[in-house]
């Protein structure tokens, strides 16, 4: 098993960051964890940042669409941010859709699009800030 | 069609575990940038090549993969071959089919990988293995 | 036939909270039980707190998305809370999306969700502890 | 692929009445609890098993479940067998697909349960009755 992939909570929201080659024991694993800390947390939303992905491929893409039905009934929103361009024009051309899956263009608009509107974009962002000059 | 491309250097992965698959994206993402593949054709290989090695793993009971960098005079271009001893598939027709699988996936591994390479074929029978080549060139 | 599953009456909301392993003649039981309660007490939400369920089935699944659709019909609103999370993946996985149904994480955010702008949080929080105190 | 693990004490159950369905669970989960597989996967197998209890209650007419803890020398596994002797299934690619039916449930059951364990057999034939075999492994 590789090394877990963190999970930031900022504000009501998760903020996950896929930064490595997702393996396929740990995208379960991310599952999991995901659906305990938004139990755990209630947590309103989860952001998954997957710029870092070279490719989403049928595995990776039922683990995107099986978190945001997780998370749906559990009552959390998920947004998918950060797609590239390249792997969005062969997750289609695989046949992959993302049915169910809310995206945005990055982790800004995905955690706005999240944000209850008494947590304004801007604090989010500013905690999100600060909570990775934590880390 | 087959093309008879020269070959340069070949390598070998063996896939036993979920960290081979990831391996064979590397290895694959590395020879198609020598191949001079454009970004999306890169994509669209190394996203091919992962379900193909993910197949040899969970299906074929383990296996291996070449790659090679290959060229045709005109262009270059990569060539993957997954092998497996395992069951073999008995309807090739059905494991085509986008959406049917035998067992916990989307069933759009062998149907969508396919469509996102330039060059795909199988060879398999009951009891005698899978074994499946993809190549892609580049433009 | 095993113990039918209490319902309990706080304000305007019926609040069940599922406690036993649930067979499905019992499941059933309390669907007719809560169509007729809705009925008698003119209540307006539905909270059905499933945090004792170790498993939930598509047999539970269905009888839990069929009494959110009888409320509905009833005029009621039913929020479904405290699903572990190892039975929202497990749920996911089945198939089971529990598409019409609203969920929150825990009785308070449920009772919250359907009290009536005059009912505040605190006060249908009061009246429930008031009503286990009473039992 | 058939692993042949090796058994240790095998526990029988009847499945004649609602309350029997809630036994199996409660057996299983005391299996995969020795078995020592994780919250998740023990909750996936408990979940399985109640689909096929209420299937070989409901449409083989009542019938016997079997439960054992195995082992295969590196990981520990529950086995359990629904059998019955009900009019086993005609269409058995109809029977797995998602949300078909010949009742009123939501036709989830048997391609469910098969989505929520590692291995998953089954053997059926008009007059002769239904047998469904699973098995989940510890990680
Ligand atoms: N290497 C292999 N050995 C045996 N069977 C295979 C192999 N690869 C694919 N198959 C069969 O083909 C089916 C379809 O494969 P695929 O399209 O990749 O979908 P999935 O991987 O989601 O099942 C598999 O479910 C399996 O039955
Ligand atoms: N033990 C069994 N004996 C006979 N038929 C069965 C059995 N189990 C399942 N079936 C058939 O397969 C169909 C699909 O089963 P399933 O997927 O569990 O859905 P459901 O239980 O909701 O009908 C059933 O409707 C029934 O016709």
């Amino acid at each position: 098993m590789s090394d877990s992939v963190p999970i930031l909570k900022i504000g009501s929201t998760l903020l996950v960051s896929i930064q490595v080659d997702l393996q396929d024991d740990t995208a379960l694993q991310l599952q999991e964890d995901l659906a305990e800390r938004i139990t755990r947390t209630g947590a309103r939303g989860v952001v998954i940042d997957i710029s870092g992905l070279e490719i989403v491929d049928s595995f990776i893409g039922r683990m995107l669409a099986s978190v945001a039905a997780i998370s749906r009934v559990l009552d959390a929103q998920t947004v998918v941010v950060g797609m590239r361009p390249a792997v969005a024009i062969t997750m289609v051309e695989l046949g992959l859709s993302l049915g169910g899956v809310r995206t945005a263009l990055d982790v800004e608009r995905g955690l706005a699009m999240l944000a209850p509107a008494h947590e304004s974009a801007e604090s989010v962002l500013l905690a999100a800030a600060a909570e990775r000059e934590s880390r | 069609m087959t093309t008879a491309p020269s070959a340069t250097a070949t390598e070998r992965l063996e896939v036993r575990a979920d960290s081979d698959v990831v391996r064979v994206r590397q290895l694959v993402r590395t020879v198609a940038q020598q191949a001079r593949l454009s970004l999306v054709d890169q994509t669209k290989l190394v996203t091919a090549a992962s379900e193909l090695a993910r197949n040899t793993l969970v299906y074929g009971g383990g296996g291996e993969v070449e790659v090679e960098l290959v060229a045709d005079g005109r262009r270059s271009g990569v060539r993957a071959v997954f092998s497996d001893e395992g069951p073999g598939i008995a309807d090739l027709d059905l494991a085509l089919t986008d959406g049917w699988t035998s067992g916990n996936g989307l069933g759009l591994g062998l149907s969508g990988s396919r469509r996102l390479v330039e060059q795909f074929s199988i060879d398999t029978a009951p009891g005698a293995g899978t074994r499946v080549e993809i190549v892609t060139w580049s433009r």
